[in-house]
């Protein structure tokens, strides 16, 4: 299968008037020595239909949560995802166009990510979002380069109660910038010890990293940190969960400086683990240190509204090496997805999602404190999602879980060997009652 | 054209697009529950489905996108995508898999991850791979770290990169961001790296060099084993931008020009779609003493199964909460699949045909500041216009009139008044015509009435943009 | 605007969009294996896949739609299409079941067109069902060869059908196709079946009254129930036309009114999109009298087994090839299914609602001819214009260059310069006031501007078009 | 679940507007007696996830062509389907708009019916043809009211190797025109009988109506039959199939005066019957008399090309009940799959296409005769499908078959007791050579 239009007339054509005798001397710039002479080592080209038989045998091999009921969260949920989302992001018109360079032509994006800052600035109380992070990991590391640049400071603390794996990913962004990162310890209730936070955020203190609802489901002293924080003269960087937001406080009402959040709930498939949506939002005296695309609204020369990229001189393309991230290439479609969402949803929807998911989850915490041998690791509030000791390795009940159709939840053993006993479940609003009952019932058996 | 209303215009009290099934487990209270943390969202606006799916499609088509037309966007690879990697991608084997599933239930996805890397590994001539980078930059960073752990594990202190002065924004960006210092690399009249200035920047604290190649004029870098060698010799790496494989993809690996490390901008030479500015991905390929610094997990074979490697105790660590843009390199994967060696190799020639026919038909009447051979891409400048008062961004703009896009204007910025254009090889003999008569019509036009292009475009669904109001005045949030 | 070439235009030799795997049996040789007969196609265009995307893709964006806005075309009932329909009727379990599957390889779609059958007769009031007919028009077909088969059964020579001389023209077509003589019945002042006509026209050779109801005026025929009294006593059957079942869904069932068969169009009241022109869904639903003739098969559920029964002696035979528009029920069956009872008599009530405030903003800025009360939809007559030298057709041209579509004009036949608004209530409140201010404004542009009218319309992708030369020259096969 | 954008207050405001006091004062022109009372036994109305669901399990409580090998046709062909064509027809552009009344705003609408028949013309070598009928069904049936009209005769002849759903059809539409339709029989080879045909046809017969390839799969002596046909000055009518006119003789090469076709094979799924495409061409002299839309090239007043509706005096909004037709809202959607189609394939793929479904029915032709039990019913040629004799009722063959995963083919004796031991099988290009060899060993297994 070939998608080069080129006919052999074509070629002669063209290779006629370049003025060369034949396709290799195109080539002819690249030193003979560094050419191919061996043909290379892949699968042979396969026709269309071959592809998607190939294909469809690779994606019957995986057992994703269309065959498995899923209970498993941890910062990738399986919400409904509504068919008018698939509808416009289909369309050409948004996936096969690029970064609106040429504003005239690209309105249409342009417009759309207005849009979105928009609503996401709505939904978090907060002044200005930038147009997308790759994923809410990276989006929670490009926070460290920015707090250092505004405080001038060079430490960050972050929660122990953050998601594992955005604390690598800062990590690993923070090694790049030399800013040491330390981890805060947790109580025994799973949240922040605002003690170690008080005992650890001094003067150099450029930013204090935390996730609410965090990483094991509960909620966060968020004030009482935003205090701790701002006393100090560090940034204060949350990260949220833009379902929770349907029904509890957002960031820019106990406020945080940065709020940053994983935007797959809202729309985007499991898929793997990605494309997903990294979410940045600021307060606007921030903006100039902002990472990403920052979409405005201005006019054009007869007066009419129009949309166009602001502040480029904080990028790459134009500031270089003193930019103030390196991200080009962004995630604008999953941007779409969710601002589509957000609009299918809109107040009453995100409420009434939000409240699904609180009362599912609460269902299975109140039915599961009562099994024998599991007991419910905090009695802080939580909203979509916690934490149950289990009496045999967590390990072991999301092995069996398969056979029985359902995937049980994140075994955080896999974070932690101290967490080996450490299962993190979540109900969306996806789940029946009827499912909620066959996961209690499962995990009965598992009763010490 | 009437302007398309903001969704916060079509909001209404009550209106909805949205449907559950009705709760049925006990409400929680959720005041009582939450008390003060308590806030039912009232900000979002409420409007129907039609309405949300007018204005969305009304907004679409204000785009130009390549299913309608050409769009010869330079360093972007704005080529046609096949129609079955949309559907591949959808599969729901795929779309539903969690990310924290077992390898064992992902057997499939994983299998199709390490094939990818086996296929991108074999292209280039690389060792070892990762697909977790999000996009180019991403790689870039990615590939820098590893650069620094490497030397923090030989235990050497090197706080240098060399970058060409024609690189693009995200090189010394990135290198910023691992903790270098970027230095700038002065091009040749030919428009190449300058050997004797390379030789001369080359000290012990040189960690790498950041080459992109062909480089951002399209030329290929003729002595870059040469510069791979010097720059080995100084014990220093070479990392590979690798924005332009299309050119020469199953004609040329890098790998075995020296290149230490290289990343791929899968939304460019494997024609996934650039969605209106992302996703992408940039997977990072590396020699085998890199190998150990790759972000984690690696995913190995063994056995019969599939499995994720988290056991890398030099990894630079995770860049990405999961296993990276999963959905992005089932196109990749699906592309090459389809077209295999042949197919890749047919796409870079028919890329460079393309360039080079549009380069002899346009030399003259724009300038080429540069002469060497193009590759999949050719730069030209539009200073030979600036007597008639017009820059290259009148040139852009006035393309818009004829429904096409714009080059990449201003970029490289060694050349001034650049018109970058790559036409990728999706496109016909036909379509480039077109776009070379617009485009000798607008160099007369500058001649004989420049206001035709200084006032342009005219016939877009807006005319000229005010960004210094946009930036200026910062509307970015709506407020009514 | 440019236009879009044929595709045709787009042909070059050796181009291709399609690929098949490799022939992995033996060729056949077909030129000795046909030999005269074998002719290979040499006739065809080639094109590349991106061409092809980009030139369909260019030619949609031609088109207006509902998906872009309001669409007012009375008697067609262009309603929103939710979108989920897509995605149910293109389930794989749907779509690749073969029309000769035995009914246990296909018991899921059976259930659904059994409990669809279902769902209809409810809402509509009769007792059996066929799915079979393709549209509207097949559905009367269908009906009318069923009273035929009745009269002929009963032994009773009838050869006349009444209608009224507001049908849709598909009524005495499908009149005479099926062997009667179409007798039109004058309609009243007030726009309804005259009743002493009707008493007069009814003879023994009458078969059978066909009645649109809410007729194509939009009003309902209130003495509906005695008009079928009137026929049932001469022996004769009452046909309805259920193209507007959507003014009363849920509140009326023409099945009590005397009704003895109906038609109902899929496409309008249950909202499975129009497909630029179709394919629609003309299900006939019948009284008890008349269920031994339906088409066959007719889907039957016994022993917790659907199936079908071909078993019909006294049936009028087959309609289709097979069993009907099967994709188009599954989106009138999730389209039941997601409204239910309420959600229906909802969107009847929007209908009318949003009718009547047309009407209301509207009257006497155009001539309402007739004056009972309007369900659904609402006729005008642009005779008051006439003054200025501006005909209902040019107000509907006009109307194009705001971004709207016309109403249907000149339809029904008995308003002179017809402009018959059906908004569907699927428009909000903003959408028609939108229409209703351009109605008032073309109207004002009538008397002041009027060669804005006549030369109508200004800024669509063509002008007015000459339709005399089309049916002339009779270009209708490209020959370049 | 509802559509309406309504809000309550929209209705009171409309309501006032209006000037009547309440929504159900709306329908006070429906008599009393006439308005339900009871409430109507529906379901209960689902959210959309839950439709989602519902029909999901629907769809798969089918076994359908996805899971089970097809080597059925006998009108409906399990082809494969490029992902191009979704794309293109899932565009609301097309999909959501309906027939092309007002010209100027459906030029998208009106050249894609040029182009579909241009396209069709071509293949078929036929002058003219229309934008569609229902199927290939009602598209024969349609003609023997227009071979009626054209010739002022009263009498049909169709031969017995038509599809018997066709024949079917073709007897209700003409039972309505009170035509006498007489079936002609066929010989021991499964053709039409032309000693038969010559003895049968008369001066008042108005149309002889064949399909070739015929039902059974085989080749009609079809330039026989036209010219015993137009020696007796009626009108030859066949209905032909679009692949197998990649690579053999098209009907207008052979006079054909009218030729239909089911279009189903160009692109459209077999979704169990529908919506399935009737083609419809015939000789321009004839255009005047043919059935349904008709698409023409003209110019707009400032001489710009554009195309519109044509002919329009035929159809039934204006000509009434004279109208050659009663057809209204046709199949537009699946002329444009097939227009995509037929674009995709192109000359080659056309050619290739049916090159490879003859390579493929041959080659398990070739191997089935040599089954023990099982003989190929006729020796005569056949280019996609052919009918052979079991040694078993092929009831029993395609009810067995559904275990070993096969859909074996179409059993005939659904049409008629004496052919309960033939069995009509078909192998598309999708069907791999292994997929054949399990087939004829599954045969094997049933071998006397
Ligand atoms: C030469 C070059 N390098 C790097 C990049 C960055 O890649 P990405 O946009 O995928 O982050 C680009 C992309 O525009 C590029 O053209
Ligand atoms: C009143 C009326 N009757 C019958 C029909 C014919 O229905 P169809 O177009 O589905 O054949 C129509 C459709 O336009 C109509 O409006």
């Amino acid at each position: 299968m070939k998608f080069t239009p080129h006919t052999p007339e074509d070629i002669q054509y063209i290779l006629q008037k370049i003025g060369v005798k034949d396709v290799a001397s195109l080539f002819d710039s690249i030193p003979q020595d560094l050419k191919l002479r061996d043909p290379l080592n892949l699968p042979p080209a396969l026709s269309e239909f071959e592809a998607l038989v190939e294909l469809r045998h690779l994606a019957d091999k995986n057992l994703g949560t269309d065959r498995l009921i899923c209970f498993a969260g941890g910062g990738a949920y399986d919400h409904y995802i509504p068919p008018v989302i698939d509808t416009i992001i289909s369309r050409p018109e948004f996936y096969t166009a690029y970064t609106p360079y040429q504003a005239e032509v690209s309105q249409g994006t342009l417009q759309v990510i207005y849009e979105f800052q928009s609503l996401i600035c709505r939904l978090f109380e907060m002044e200005v979002a930038n147009a997308s992070m790759y994923d809410c990991a990276s989006a929670l590391a490009e926070t460290v380069h920015m707090a250092r640049d505004i405080t001038s400071r060079h430490r960050i603390l972050i929660s122990g109660t953050v998601n594992p794996r955005y604390r690598e990913v800062v990590a690993t962004y923070a090694t790049g910038l030399n800013v040491p990162v330390q981890t805060l310890p947790y109580t025994a209730n799973l949240t922040t010890d605002l003690k170690a936070l008080n005992n650890t955020i001094d003067n150099d203190t450029a930013a204090v990293l935390i996730q609410h609802p965090n990483f094991f489901g509960y909620l966060e002293s968020v004030r009482a940190i935003a205090q701790i924080t701002h006393d100090k003269g560090a940034l204060f960087v949350c990260a949220v969960d833009p379902i929770s937001l349907g029904i509890i406080t957002p960031p820019g009402a106990y406020n945080a400086d940065i709020a940053v959040a994983e935007g797959q709930s809202l729309g985007i498939p499991l898929s793997f683990g990605g494309p997903y949506l990294g979410i940045f939002t600021a307060q606007k005296r921030y903006i100039r240190h902002m990472p990403g695309r920052i979409v405005a609204r201005t006019n054009d020369i007869t007066g009419k509204t129009g949309y166009v990229l602001a502040l480029q001189t904080r990028e790459q393309h134009i500031r270089r090496e003193r930019a103030t991230s390196n991200i080009c290439t962004n995630q604008a479609l999953c941007a779409l997805i969710a601002t589509i969402f957000l609009t299918w949803a809109g107040r009453a929807g995100i409420k009434e999602i939000a409240k699904q998911c609180c009362a599912k989850t609460h269902y299975l915490a109140d039915a599961i404190k009562h099994i024998t041998g599991f007991t419910l690791l905090s009695d802080r509030k939580f909203v979509r999602e916690f934490t149950v000791k289990t009496p045999v390795p967590a390990q072991e009940i999301v092995k069996s879980g398969i056979e029985s159709g359902i995937l049980p939840g994140v075994d955080l053993g896999n974070f932690n060997p101290e967490w080996s006993h450490w299962l993190s479940i979540t109900a969306t609003e996806k789940r029946t009652r009827a499912e909620l009952d066959r996961y209690i019932d499962f995990l009965k058996t598992f009763s010490a | 054209m009437k302007n398309e209303k903001l969704i916060f215009e079509y909001s209404k009290k009550e209106r909805r697009a949205w449907s559950l099934p009705k709760l049925d487990v006990p409400e929680v209270d959720l005041a009582e529950r939450f008390g003060d943390e308590y806030r039912p969202d009232d900000r979002l606006p409420e409007v129907s489905e039609v309405d949300l799916v007018r204005h969305f499609t009304r907004l679409s088509i204000l785009n130009h996108h390549v299913d309608k037309g050409f769009y010869p966007l330079g360093s972007c690879t704005m080529k046609y995508n096949p129609k079955v990697n949309e559907q591949t991608a959808r599969l729901p084997g795929f779309t539903s898999l969690h990310p924290y599933e077992n390898e064992e239930l992902a057997q499939g996805a994983l299998q199709l991850m390490y094939e990818l890397g086996e296929y991108l590994k074999e292209l280039t001539g690389f060792d070892a791979i990762t697909l977790e980078p999000a996009a180019g930059a991403q790689g870039e960073l990615t590939g820098i770290l590893m650069v620094r752990k490497y030397f923090e594990k030989k235990g050497e202190n090197r706080t240098v990169v060399l970058i060409p002065d024609s690189a693009h924004g995200t090189n010394p960006a990135s290198v910023t961001l691992s903790g270098f210092q970027a230095v700038q690399i002065k091009s040749t009249a030919e428009g190449l790296i300058d050997i004797a200035e390379l030789k001369r920047a080359c000290s012990d604290g040189v960690a790498c060099l950041m080459v992109t190649n062909p480089n951002t004029l399209g030329m290929f870098e003729k002595d870059i084993k040469e510069i791979c060698e010097i720059m080995h010799s100084h014990g220093a790496l070479v990392y590979l931008d690798g924005a332009n494989l299309n050119a020469y993809v199953g004609i040329h690996r890098p790998g075995d020009a020296g290149f230490d490390v290289m990343h791929i901008n899968l939304h460019k030479t494997f024609s996934t779609p650039h969605g209106g500015g992302g996703p992408g991905s940039g997977p990072v390929a590396v020699k085998k003493h890199l190998e150990p610094f790759l972000p984690k997990p690696v995913i190995k074979f063994q056995d019969g199964k599939y499995l994720f490697d988290y056991n890398r105790p030099d990894s630079i660590g995770r860049v990405l909460a999961f296993q990276g843009q999963f959905a992005v390199l089932i196109k990749a994967y699906t592309y090459i699949r389809m077209l295999g060696a042949e197919g890749l190799k047919d796409a870079a020639e028919c890329a460079v045909l393309n360039a080079n026919y549009i380069r002899k038909e346009l030399e003259g009447v724009y300038d080429l500041p540069y002469q060497r051979r193009s590759l999949h891409e050719v730069v030209f400048s539009g200073t030979n216009l600036k007597q008639f008062g017009v820059r290259t961004l009148d040139v852009a703009k006035r393309l818009l009139d004829f429904g096409l896009h714009a080059p990449t204007v201003y970029f490289p910025l060694i050349v001034p008044e650049a018109l970058m254009i790559e036409p990728t090889e999706t496109e016909s003999i036909e379509s480039l015509d077109e776009f070379i008569a617009v485009m000798k019509a607008i160099a007369l036009e500058a001649q004989t009435k420049p206001e035709n292009l200084t006032g342009a475009p005219w016939t877009t669904p807006v005319r000229r943009l005010d960004e210094a109001k946009a930036s200026r005045q910062l509307d970015v949030n709506f407020q009514g």
